[in-house]
C-alpha cells in the first residue's frame, strides 16, 4: 500500500493544475439554473478548452480518440478538477460518460467515426432514453417500442428522468424490439436524433423546484436501423457493456466537494461552541473513509481493469452518509433551513462566509435522490448480497 | 384510564376529516402553491366555526370547554390533511382572552402567528426573523428572551417575503425589525403557552407521520416492479412497519401528553409535551423521507404530494428550536 | 381519553399496595441464580402467599379459578407489583401465563381440575416444549413425534430454550402427529409429566453465561393420550388460542424497570456533567411513549377483549430500545462494563448507589436477546406489514 | 498510489493466517476461556518469530523494518481470528528500544501490556483500574495524565482479579495501586504511541467486523426455515450487506491510516488515526451485534463463537477511552 504518486503523475497533476489556474479565470460568467441555451454553451465551451488542451475523453481509449489514461490519473483529474472547482461535466455527462464509451465498445468503424469526435469537442451534446415510468428499478420491464419498417425502426412510447433533453443532439435509447416476455432479452440499444419528428419534451418538476429532467414522449418516431448499436435484442449487454468503463472515479467530485461543505458546517458549528462535534467528527471520519475506499477501488482498476466490490459498497455508503450530511446541515441553521434563497447574517451565511443556506437546502432535498436513483439502496444491497457475498436469490 | 378515543372524540374526529375533505382537498390545497395567501378566509373561517380555534376556550368565555386531549386528536386529523396555515397559534391565541387583538381567533375571523424573538449570535451577526403567513396575519403572539409572551398587531410591520420558501405551502417573511408588543398574561401562561406548542405541533406531526406511512403502503400495494406489487418485497414492507412504529408511538406520545395537560395531577406536563414533540416531529420528517423512498422516482417528483409532507415537516420541526433542547429537556426531569 | 382510574380500581390497588408493604419484607433472602430448588422454593413461596390473598392468576377467568380482573386491574396489578419491587413471576411463568390459560380455555373438566389448581397455588411447576433447534422462527417446522400406542403417545426428538426444566413438573409440548408435510395442521398439543422415564435435560449456556435454558432430549417418553389437549393434529390452533389472552400487559414489568434504570444513568450522567443528556432525553421520551402505547393497548383490550394493533408495535419498538438502553449503560460506564463482578468506587457503581455494573452488562448482553426471541424483529415487521397495514405476502 | 495488498502483505498475510490456523484455532483457544492465563508463551514467542510485534522496528535495531500498512495487515487477520492477549501493547513495546524491560517485546519472549492511569472522578471517587492479561505480563506501559509514557515490572503490582470478566479471553485484573515506573520517549513518542493504538486496534476491530460479516453469510447459506435457506429473504440479504459495507469502510479507514503514519506528508496521520479507530471499532460492535441477530438462537448460544466477537470489540472499543473523543479529535482537524 502506498499513497505517493510516481513521478509521470505527478507531472500529469502538476501540468493540469496550471492549466486549470491558466484556463478557469478566462471562463464566462456561469448561467442560471433555468437558461439552458446558456448552460449547453457554457459546459461545452469548457468541454471544448479541455479538447483543445489533450484532456478530452480521459478515460476514453485512444483508440476511441480519448487520452487513454491510467485509471489512477483519471483520479488525478477528476480530483484536481474539483479542488480547481473547475465546471461539471454537465451538459456532456451522457456523451462522455455514458453513450460515448458504449459507442467505443461496441459500435460500428462508421459509427465511432461520426459520433465520437463531436463528443469530445464538445459539438454534441447527448442524452439518455433508458428507464420508464413503470420500468425504474426494473428496467428490462421497459415497454418503448421500436418495429422494423424496412430501413427505419418506428418507435412508440414514453421515457421519464432524461437530463439535458432540451439541449440535446442525441439520445442513447433503449427499446423493446422483443415480445415484452423477453424481458432483458428482447431490447435494442438506438442512437435517436433529437431533431426526428414525432419527439415530444415535456420538463419535469421535481421536488427540488427545478426541472434539471424531461419527460420524453415518441409518437412513430423514425430511427434507421444504422443507428443500431450491436445486434437487434442484444441491448442489455451493449448497456452492460458501457458499465465496464467504471475505474471507480464516478463519486470523486461529489465526495470531495463532501468533504469541502463538512469542513465549512464545522467552522459554522465552532462558531456555535461546537455542540454538534461528534456528529461532524463522525460524518468527518466516514467521508475520511469512503476517500480511501475510492482511492483502493481505484487501485484494484489499476490493476484489474475493474474497481471490484467496492464499487457498490462505496454507493451504499455514501448515498446513505450524504442524507446525514445534509441533515446535519439543515439542523445546523435551524429556521434558515425553510428558504431557498440566500439568507444574511449569522455564521452559516454567505454573507458571513459560510456555506449559505441556499446551498445547504439544496443538498439536503437533493440527497433523498441519491438512495433511489441508479439503483436504489434496496436493490443495491440485494446486489452486494448476492453477487459479492454469494447469497441465494429470493 | 381509558387512552383510546372517547365516542365523542371519534365523533370529532370525523367532523374535522370531513371539513378537510372539503375545503382542504390536496388538489385544492396546492392550488395555492408558492402564494404568499396560502390562507383562505373563508376555510379559515369554517375551521373557527368547527371549533378548531375554540375548542379549549372555557364554555364561559365563549368556547367549546374542552380539553388539549380533543385538541390533539383534532390536530392530529389536520396533520394528516396538510391543511397549511398558524394553526397552533391561532388556537392558542383564543386562549388569551386577555387580549383585545386575539378577539376574533376562536371563530376564526382573526388569524394569529407566532414568533420567538431571535438572539444574536455569539458573532454579533442577527439571526434572520422568519414569519410563517404573515400576509394572512392579523395578529402575533411573541415570545420573548425572558419567555413571557407579548402581543401585536401585524399592521405596521416591516419586512421582505421569501420568494421561494421550503414549503410552497408556508410562505414565509422575514421581519427587518420586531417592536415590543403588549405584554400578556404571567409567567403560567407562558408555560401553557409552550406546552400547547410541543402537543399541539406534536399532535400535527404525528398525523402527518400516519399520512406518509399511508401513501407509501398505498403505492407499494399498486406498484409493480418484477412481475410483483413492491410492498411484497420484504424491504417495502420492513420500511413500511418501521414508519407505522414510528406513526403509532409518536400518536401515543401525543395523546398522553395532552390528556396529562388536562389532568395535571396524573404526570409530569412539561416532560411529556416535550417528549411528544420531540418524536412527533422526528416521525413526520423520518416518515415522510422513508415514504419518499418508498415511492422510488415517482417521490422524487413535484406531482406526488408526499415531498410536501417533509418540507412542512421541517417547518414545524424548526418551530420547536433545536430538537436537542427538547430531549434535554426530558432528560432534566427523568 | 382519560389517564384518571375508576374509584374500584384506585381501591384495588390501594389494597394491593398495602399487602405488597406488609408482605414483601417477610419474604426470605432472594437464593442465588444458580440455587434452582431455592429458585423454585422462593418463585412458588411468593406465589402461594398471592394465593392465598386473593392475588393469584389475576388475569384467569374466574371459570378457571381465577380472579378474572379487567384488563386495566391486571395493569394496575403488575404496575403494583413491579414498583414495589416484588418477586419475578420466575418459575411460575409458563403455568400461568401459558400452559394454564390454555388448559383454561381448551382443556376438558378433568383436565381443568387435575391442573388448574396447583398452578394457581404454587404447588406445581411448568415449562415449555415448543422451539427445536431446527424449528425457531419457523415454529410449524417442529419435528418432534408422537406416536400412537395403545393409551399412550410415545414420544422421540428433542426441544430447546426451554426455561426451569430442572424444577418443572409438567412440560405444554407440541409434537408432531401427523405427516412433517402437513406442517402446522399435523401438530398436537400434550400435558407431559417430566418425571416420565426418557426424559434427559441439558442445560443451555447462552452468551450471557447463565443456564436458564436447557435443551431436552425425548427417547420414548409416554405421555397418556388423555394428556392431550384438544384434538389430535389441532394443536397449532390451541396454542393460538392461548395468544388470545393477552392483554397488552406483557412487558409492563420490563417496561418499568427500564425506566428506572435510565432514571439511575441519567443521575450517573448528571454526575459526570451530563455529556449524553441528548440520548438520555431522547430514550426516556421513547420510554414514555412506550407506556403511554401500553396504557393505550390495555384500553384497547377493556374494550374488545384484546390489545389491538399496538401489541406488534410495541414490541418491535421495544426490544430495539431495550438495546440502545442497554449500549448506553455500557458507553457510560467505560472499561467498568469489561467486568460481571460488581466494581466499586465510581458514580456508577452500586456502592456508590448507582445501578452497579453488574446490572448494566447484564441488561446490555440480555437486550441481544430482545430482538430475536418469541419473533424476530424481521418476522414482527412482516407480520405488522402484512397483518396490519395488508401488504401482500412475498 | 496504490491502497490494495502488495505481494508482499498478501505473502504476510498468508503468514499470519497460517499461524491463526495452526495455533489459534477456535477450538484450541476457546479451551483456555476463564483462565486467568489466557496467553500460551510458546504461542506468544511464534507470533513474535514471525515478525509480530517487531514488524516496524528497524532492521538495524533488530526489527523487520517494515511499516504501520504492513502491521495493518498483520493486525487485520489477528482480529480476524481473534487471537488474545496484548497484541497492540506487546507490537507498540517493542519499538520502545529506550527500555530494558521491553528487550524481549519484539521476539514475544516478554509480554508487555498497556493502561491508561485513570482520573478522579469528579466526586472523587476512585475508577477501578483495569489491566488486562495481568498474569501473563512482565512490564506495562502506562500512560499517564500527561499523555507521557512510562514503563513498569509488574512483578510488585497488587490487584484483585475479576472473577467473570466480559470477554473469557481477556482476563481482568483491577490494580490496587499503580506505582509511578519510569519515563520512557518523549512527547512524540507518546503521540506516536496514540497513534499506533488507534491504528492497530482499529486493524484488529475491522478485522473482526469481516469476521463476524463471513459467519452471518455462512450461516445464511446453510440455516433453513419455511422451506428456504434464510439468506433468501432480503430482510437478512440487507442485515448482511450492510455488514460487508461497515466492515470494508472500516478497512479502508484503518489501512489508509497506517499508510499515513508511513508516509506523513500524505495526510494527518492524528485524524485518519482517530477516525480509523472509530469506525472500526463502531464496526466491529455493529457486526458482532448483527451477526447476532442473523443466527437468531443459535448466536445466543455460548457453543457459537459470534458473542466472542462482541465481548472483544467492546474491550478493544473500552482501551480506545469514550469514541465521542475519537469523533472530537476529527473535527478538530476538519
Amino acid at each position: 500500500m502506498d499513497l505517493r504518486y510516481t513521478a509521470a503523475e505527478e507531472q500529469f497533476r502538476t501540468e493540469l493544475r496550471a492549466w486549470l489556474a491558466e484556463t478557469l479565470p478566462t471562463l464566462p460568467e456561469k448561467p442560471d439554473t433555468g437558461d439552458w441555451a446558456g448552460r449547453r454553451a457554457y459546459d461545452t465551451g469548457f468541454q471544448r478548452l479541455l479538447f483543445d488542451a489533450g484532456y478530452a475523453g480521459v478515460d476514453w481509449p485512444k483508440e476511441g480518440g480519448g487520452r487513454g489514461s491510467s485509471p489512477v490519473e483519471q483520479l488525478v483529474y477528476v480530483e484536481e478538477l474539483e479542488r480547481a472547482h473547475a465546471p461539471y461535466v454537465g451538459v456532456n455527462f451522457v456523451g462522455l460518460l455514458h453513450a460515448g464509451p458504449t459507442i467505443v465498445a461496441e459500435g460500428t468503424p462508421e459509427q465511432r467515426a461520426r459520433y465520437l469526435p463531436p463528443i469530445l469537442r464538445g459539438d454534441d451534446v447527448w442524452c439518455q432514453g433508458f428507464s420508464e415510468p413503470d420500468a425504474g428499478s426494473d428496467l428490462a420491464a421497459l415497454r418503448t417500442s421500436a418495429v422494423r419498417d424496412g430501413d427505419d425502426y418506428i418507435v412508440n412510447g414514453s421515457k421519464i428522468w432524461t437530463s439535458h433533453a432540451e439541449v440535446a443532439d442525441f439520445c442513447e435509447l433503449l427499446v423493446r424490439t422483443g415480445p415484452a416476455e423477453t424481458k432483458h432479452k428482447g431490447i435494442s440499444w438506438l442512437i435517436m436524433d433529437m431533431d426526428a419528428p414525432g419527439i415530444e419534451i415535456r420538463p419535469l418538476r421535481t421536488i427540488a423546484g427545478a426541472t434539471e429532467f424531461a419527460e420524453l414522449f415518441f409518437h412513430d418516431v423514425r430511427v434507421p436501423v444504422a443507428n443500431r448499436v450491436g445486434q437487434e435484442n442484444d441491448g442489455w449487454r451493449v448497456t452492460m457493456v458501457t458499465l465496464s468503463f467504471e475505474r471507480g472515479t464516478a463519486f470523486v467530485g461529489e465526495l470531495l466537494q463532501s468533504m469541502e461543505l463538512l469542513h465549512s458546517l464545522r467552522e459554522v458549528d465552532d462558531a456555535d461552541g461546537s455542540p454538534n462535534a461528534d456528529r461532524i467528527g463522525h460524518l468527518g471520519a466516514e467521508l475520511d473513509a469512503l476517500w480511501a475506499l475510492t482511492r483502493r477501488n481505484v487501485s484494484e482498476a489499476a490493476r484489474t481493469g475493474v474497481p471490484g466490490i467496492g464499487g457498490s459498497v462505496f454507493k451504499l455508503a455514501f448515498s446513505e452518509l450524504r442524507q446525514r450530511i445534509g441533515e446535519l446541515g439543515m439542523d445546523l441553521i435551524g429556521r434558515g433551513g425553510l428558504s431557498w434563497d440566500e439568507l444574511d447574517g449569522p455564521a452559516w451565511s454567505r454573507s458571513a462566509g459560510g456555506p449559505g443556506n441556499a446551498e445547504l437546502v439544496d443538498t439536503w432535498v437533493n440527497s433523498f435522490s441519491r438512495t433511489i436513483a441508479a439503483g436504489t439502496s434496496q436493490i443495491q444491497r440485494n446486489i452486494v448480497a448476492e453477487r459479492i457475498l454469494g447469497l441465494p436469490k429470493g | 384510564m381509558d387512552l383510546e378515543h372517547s365516542l365523542d372524540q371519534d365523533a370529532l374526529a370525523g367532523v374535522v376529516r370531513a371539513i378537510v375533505a372539503g375545503r382542504f382537498s390536496m388538489e385544492r390545497i396546492r392550488r395555492r402553491e408558492g402564494t404568499p395567501l396560502v390562507v383562505d378566509p373563508d376555510d379559515w373561517a369554517a375551521l373557527g366555526e368547527a371549533g378548531v380555534f375554540s375548542l379549549t376556550v372555557a364554555e364561559d368565555e365563549g368556547g367549546v370547554g374542552l380539553g388539549m386531549a380533543d385538541a390533539a386528536v383534532v390536530f392530529e386529523e389536520l396533520g394528516r390533511g396538510l391543511v397549511p396555515g398558524p394553526l397552533v397559534a391561532s388556537h392558542l391565541a383564543a386562549g388569551l382572552t386577555d387580549s383585545p387583538l386575539f378577539a376574533g381567533a376562536a371563530d376564526g375571523t382573526t388569524v394569529v402567528g407566532a414568533v420567538t424573538r431571535p438572539r444574536m449570535s455569539d458573532t454579533g451577526a442577527r439571526v434572520p426573523l422568519i414569519v410563517e403567513h404573515l400576509a394572512s396575519l392579523d395578529a402575533m403572539i411573541v415570545v420573548g428572551h425572558d419567555g413571557l409572551l407579548s402581543v401585536l398587531s401585524t399592521d405596521d410591520l416591516e419586512a421582505e417575503p421569501i420568494a421561494h420558501p421550503l414549503d410552497p405551502l408556508t410562505p414565509l417573511s422575514v421581519l427587518t425589525s420586531l417592536p415590543e408588543g403588549d405584554p400578556v398574561g404571567d409567567r403560567d401562561t407562558a408555560i401553557r403557552f409552550t406546552q400547547g406548542t410541543h402537543i399541539l405541533t406534536g399532535a400535527l406531526c404525528a398525523g402527518m407521520a400516519a399520512a406518509t406511512c399511508s401513501m407509501a403502503v398505498d403505492y407499494a400495494k399498486e406498484r409493480q416492479q418484477f412481475g410483483r406489487p413492491i410492498g411484497s418485497f420484504q424491504a417495502v414492507k420492513h420500511l413500511c412497519a418501521d414508519m407505522l412504529v414510528r406513526a403509532e408511538v409518536a400518536r401515543a406520545a401525543v395523546d398522553v401528553a395532552a390528556v396529562t395537560a388536562d389532568q395535571p395531577d396524573t404526570g409530569d406536563t412539561v416532560r411529556a409535551a416535550a417528549g411528544a414533540a420531540l418524536l412527533a416531529a422526528e416521525a413526520a420528517i423520518a416518515n415522510a423521507k422513508t415514504s419518499i423512498q418508498v415511492h422510488g422516482g415517482m417521490g422524487f417528483t413535484w406531482e406526488v404530494p408526499v415531498h410536501l409532507y417533509l418540507m412542512r415537516a421541517r417547518v414545524l420541526a424548526s418551530s420547536l428550536g433545536p430538537l436537542g433542547a427538547l430531549a434535554r429537556t426530558v432528560a432534566a426531569r427523568y
